[in-house]
């Protein structure tokens, strides 16, 4: 197959899962006609018609909420939130009724929640978000975030198989990523990926941040350093084998994610390392993120985000520890 | 700019049957087509959902139950609802409709289970057609309009009934929810019960406006009812229903009513409202009022009634019964087991470590 | 069930200034009392925020913006609206309210800083009485309900003006704001620019009833009209704002437009509508419609429009050096520097650390 | 004075808000006449009228939306949300507007958002959230949560005093604990307190979990371990140095709150304390929180939520490491 970018990899899983499932709706605001602001449902609606694929009007609670009525009536719903910073009047359906709704009846709720997530794409305002620590917090619901095409095809594959609600965040920056994909493999949620193998400190990122910790990884090596590149790809649950795994031969780590660091999901990683690698540590968990402000412009947004410089830093600072 | 002026359909078939000030016509009532055994048995299930509601009061106070909240007062819309759709129609019902359940066959003392403390759902909503109670505020009404769309989806002549309160009305999702109804043309009813109270907070402070009327801005008809007449509810949800079988999309209606009880057993209603209201209301309550209609019409002599009263006596001593025989899950099992039907390894072990400290204390 | 009837208020002093279809009726416009400079100054400034909007794309596409959203066809409502409240009034806009800004006499060099991306926020709402953009569609509606809460509180006569797009009316903080509006008489003129667009979604898949007609579900009046004549607009909003001054309460006037460019730069429109619609609405564009108004009154002439253009292109063009030239703040200041006025120790740490990285770099 | 309830001492805490301070609006649903649903606004309508203090419609995201009209206009609200469980239809205004707005426009928003949260109170669904790493993870809010009636009137103080919007998160098991208060006292945000001395092992707790975590170490005593309880009394933002400054004594700490652990707050907690406090820590940082499920029916909670006997064993365990 010839390379493919993220956005058409998940093109292609969605169509895939149209035509392989009937049961599977696409919906949201733009998703139909348009195709999505990203373009990421193109064609969709042509292909398997307004019934199956379409535009609501502007109203995020009501596009999560009617995902339970359409359960329960048999389908599996795949809505679009258009941006991470329009999840949040969704909230509540999502946290009180979508995480909530198995445990309080018996019935599985097989509902895939696309976000396309996080900054580094010039926008204005709440279109940079990275809200996934509300949602890996929260009981019920199982985060995942890809952070290359072939990942995001399989990934998306896997959230919409499963028999309960997942949020799919997708890291919008890495969306014109190239690379060739195989359809037939497949990646399970759960299931954290040696990103790069290397044997100094282990980098843990997931999404956006993946690719800065490889660029990391490859300017390292010519300092001499060897990273271990971790993509999570599923936030909860956590692949903490994998994690530990590769801990048992760094002895450090460094956590990345664009959210920012305080009360982030890097804290729930780097408190795990601490407790179940506390005898394997031998330097404390750097965490790098954005900084504890609201996203800034756009201007500003590179210097509020981690780069290859801040993992670097960290990387010297954790080897020379100690 | 008349290109875009858009009126609410023409086609109304339930505002024929009533009166300006909601009342069901005489002549409405006349064709309703109820045998004398169905208006028996609206009758019959009143009182029986009424007592089952005195009967919960009493088990709260004895600490059988964590908490109640009666729905006396409300008996018509439950049983008049109920009767009026097919069983295979969904109902959303928000917290109060324990009667509408009964009428939907749960069994009382199971669904008793999630005042008591042991379930959120004691039922499986598949069985009955009949969605969990829920308890955000009006955030069951974009479910059913979910599960309408997806009628339409499929072709299917399934209609949904959806219910909230007047203090539901106000929310954001209720807003929604009526537009994506209005939409896609969902074939779904709104049942507002508005019972002029929302907890402390009178209808008047809720909204300026009218509920009824709203519907129009939505691209569909709305009506207000008298809500304490249970031949009233019957007719109108059964026409608006269909309507919505047909084709003709969603129908809300405003069913007046009274919440007589407290919000819940927690409440202390005499700190914000005056028995006169209450006796106003109770000169309305359903229960007495169809059953004078029905002695008017020949159709409950004393025996029946005494017979009546004797079943519903066994039915709630059947159900305190079983109330105090139910048993509740296992610790682990109601804590952990129906999270998520694929758990992670680290989810189950969470569980077993769970389960495994419990047997060592 | 009378007794909890509501109706919407019978004072609606905006109505019978309009025709059914949305016009200004002729008697209504003859009478407005505005003079020839007036007159000429609405006129100038709808071609002034016209000419700006074009600079700004095309400032857009040289780099020099991030993104722009052009608000062309919409400038009739704009001018209009800010002209007839008081400087005191407050306005709470949506994302698309620029010329309203600049109507107002903030500097549009500074407000473009927003889309420059330098800047959340490049103007103090206090100076101007102009709350910020606000992109969250429909968030903006319950703080100007807030306000203008306030303003009862304080016995201040001052009034709010919220405006919202079509595609906003569908959110659940629209609804909310609206019926708190209504319940505590707040002096709210709410605006929906109905444009018939949000982003690729057609009016008609976004709403089946009418939005004006929702009012009465709130409990005060509101009327559709034409969004393209500056002087209807004039005329509904200052006789909305002296019915709220007067304690009269909120309205809501729809006011039908046409978004006539894309949604934003990042937005191609030929993917979703025709140019047949653009043509028709080209027809009403409120510009030429103005002038030729005015040509007909008498009011303007040649000379005049070339003043015109000439002052609106020395605008634009001050406007343009001015932007090339405006600071972005240092980083530190721009990312921690407005976040809290009581920042902690540690956030005040983090800052630093961040400034003395950045001089190590 | 006599001794108060944690209840009374909020009320008694607002009372003093609204009369020294013309600005301060109390609002939300059923707060006016009927005094709140657990009576914390009981009576302050009736002093003050129904201009200062009233119900709203049945609305939480246009509660706190109206919030930042009403700061611009010269008011501070103090906002109650009626339950946890409730807060989630107005994540967006919290999230987008009140933490956002400031950064956004230079006005400064003194807003104090009261919510009652937490279990133990055998109620049914969505009364018993802890609700608390969603907010703390926001930047551009404080979020403090006290643990005694003393606290609570004073800390509230704070809250409503400061120009910047604080969740106030009120412990609802623990309004009905009784302390003699001084109301001259006062308690600023972003310092936690000592609750019980000890030099065995550090315990971190706020709100709820702090009178258990004090029972524990009642018991603790009785075995000869030593716990030093720290309330934390602010989340956001963190009191690093006092936990820090006990760890020095320790060596070993427990992180104590009624949220899922999965992404809760405590991994913030842990993962700085495993921080900045590498080379003090003696054993790993044990978690003790809810489970990582919904919230239970209430017959479960005591044995979902943390208790004594579960401090205890994290207690030996931390001992005994190493
Ligand atoms: C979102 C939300 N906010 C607040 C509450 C607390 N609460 C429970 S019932 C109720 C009043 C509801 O009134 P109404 O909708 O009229 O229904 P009724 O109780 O009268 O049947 C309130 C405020 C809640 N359950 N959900
Ligand atoms: C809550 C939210 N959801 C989605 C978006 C993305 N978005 C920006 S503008 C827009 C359409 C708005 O349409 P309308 O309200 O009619 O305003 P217009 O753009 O036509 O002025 C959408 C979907 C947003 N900004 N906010
Ligand atoms: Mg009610
Ligand atoms: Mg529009």
């Amino acid at each position: 197959m010839e390379p493919v970018t993220m956005a058409k990899a998940i093109n292609l899983s969605l169509r895939d899962a149209l035509a392989n499932d009937d049961s599977v709706l696409i919906f949201g605001e733009d998703v139909g006609t348009l195709g999505g602001v990203f373009r990421i449902t193109d064609g969709l609606q042509k292909t398997f018609g307004p019934e199956r694929v379409f535009d609501t009007p502007l109203a995020e609670s009501a596009i999560i909420g009617i995902c339970i009525g359409l359960v329960l009536r048999g389908f599996k719903p795949v809505p679009e939130i258009q941006f991470d910073g329009f999840i949040y009047p969704a909230f509540d359906q999502i946290v009180s009724h979508v995480a909530k709704y198995r445990n309080r009846t018996g019935v599985s709720m097989p509902i895939t929640i696309r976000v396309p997530f996080g900054g580094h794409i010039g926008a204005v305002e709440h279109h940079s978000e990275s809200p996934e620590a509300y949602f890996a917090h929260t009981a019920g619901l199982k985060v995942v975030a890809p952070a290359t095409p072939g990942d995001a095809y399989a990934l998306l594959q896997s959230a919409i198989a499963d028999p309960d609600p997942v949020i799919f965040f997708e890291p919008k920056a890495r969306y014109y990523l190239k690379e060739e994909i195989d359809t037939a493999r497949e990646v399970p949620i759960g299931r954290a990926r040696i990103a790069r193998e290397g044997t100094g400190v282990t980098v843990v990122a997931y999404g956006p941040t993946v690719s800065i910790a490889l660029d990391a990884a490859k300017a390292a090596e010519k300092e001499n350093i060897s990273l271990e590149i971790i993509d999570l790809r599923s936030l909860s649950p956590l692949d903490m084998p994998t994690i530990l795994e590769s801990l048992r031969k760094t002895h450090r780590a460094i956590v990345v994610h664009e959210a920012p660091v305080f009360g982030g999901f890097g804290g729930e990683i780097a408190a795990r390392i601490a407790d179940d690698g506390f005898d394997l540590l031998e330097a404390p968990i750097e965490r790098i993120g954005g900084m504890d402000a609201p996203y800034p412009p756009a201007r500003y947004e590179k210097l509020y985000l981690p780069d290859v410089d801040r993992i670097l830093e960290a990387a010297d600072v954790a080897l020379a520890y100690g | 700019m008349a290109d875009v002026v858009q009126v609410a359909p023409a086609d109304d078939p339930v505002r024929p049957l009533f009166s300006p000030a909601g009342e069901l016509t005489a002549e409405a009532r006349a064709t309703l087509g109820l045998s004398p055994d169905a208006l028996r048995d609206l009758y019959h299930k009143m009182v029986w959902i009424r007592r089952t509601d005195q009967e919960a009061l009493n088990l709260q106070r004895q600490g059988e139950l964590g908490l109640w909240g009666p729905y006396q007062g409300q008996e018509a819309i439950h049983v008049g609802t109920v009767a009026a759709l097919r069983e295979t129609d969904w109902i959303f019902p928000s917290y109060r409709e324990f009667g509408m359940g009964m009428c939907r066959g749960i069994d009382p003392a199971e669904m008793l289970k999630l005042f008591r403390g042991v379930s959120h759902g004691p039922w499986d909503p598949r069985t009955y057609h009949f969605a969990p109670l829920v308890i955000p505020v009006a955030s069951q009404v974009p479910h059913g309009v979910g599960f309408a769309m997806g009628s339409r989806f499929k072709h299917s002549d399934d209609v949904v009934l959806s219910t909230f309160g007047d203090g539901a009305t106000s929310k954001g999702d209720w807003h929604e929810a009526m537009n994506f109804a209005g939409v896609f043309q969902a074939p779904v009813i709104f049942l507002c019960q508005n019972n002029h109270w929302a907890i402390s907070v009178p209808l008047a402070k809720q909204t300026a406006g009218s509920i009824a009327e709203r519907a129009q801005g939505y691209g569909f008809p709305g009506i207000r009812i008298d809500g304490n007449d249970v031949l009233g509810i019957f007719a109108a949800i059964r026409t608006a229903a269909e309507r919505a079988r047909r084709g003709g999309g969603p129908y809300l209606i405003e069913a007046m009513t009274y919440r007589m009880g407290p919000h819940t057993t927690s409440d202390d209603p005499t700190r914000y409202r005056t028995n006169v209201e209450l006796e106003r209301w109770s000169a309305k309550d359903p229960i007495p009022r169809f059953r004078q209609w029905l002695e008017g019409q020949g159709l409950l002599d004393e025996a029946a009634l005494a017979a009546i009263n004797r079943e519903v006596e066994a039915k709630v001593e059947t159900m305190r019964n079983r109330l105090r025989a139910t048993t509740a899950p296992a610790p682990g099992e109601a804590i952990f087991g129906r999270v998520y039907q694929h758990p992670s390894d680290s989810f189950l072990e969470e569980r077993e470590e769970f389960e495994s400290s419990l047997e060592s204390n």
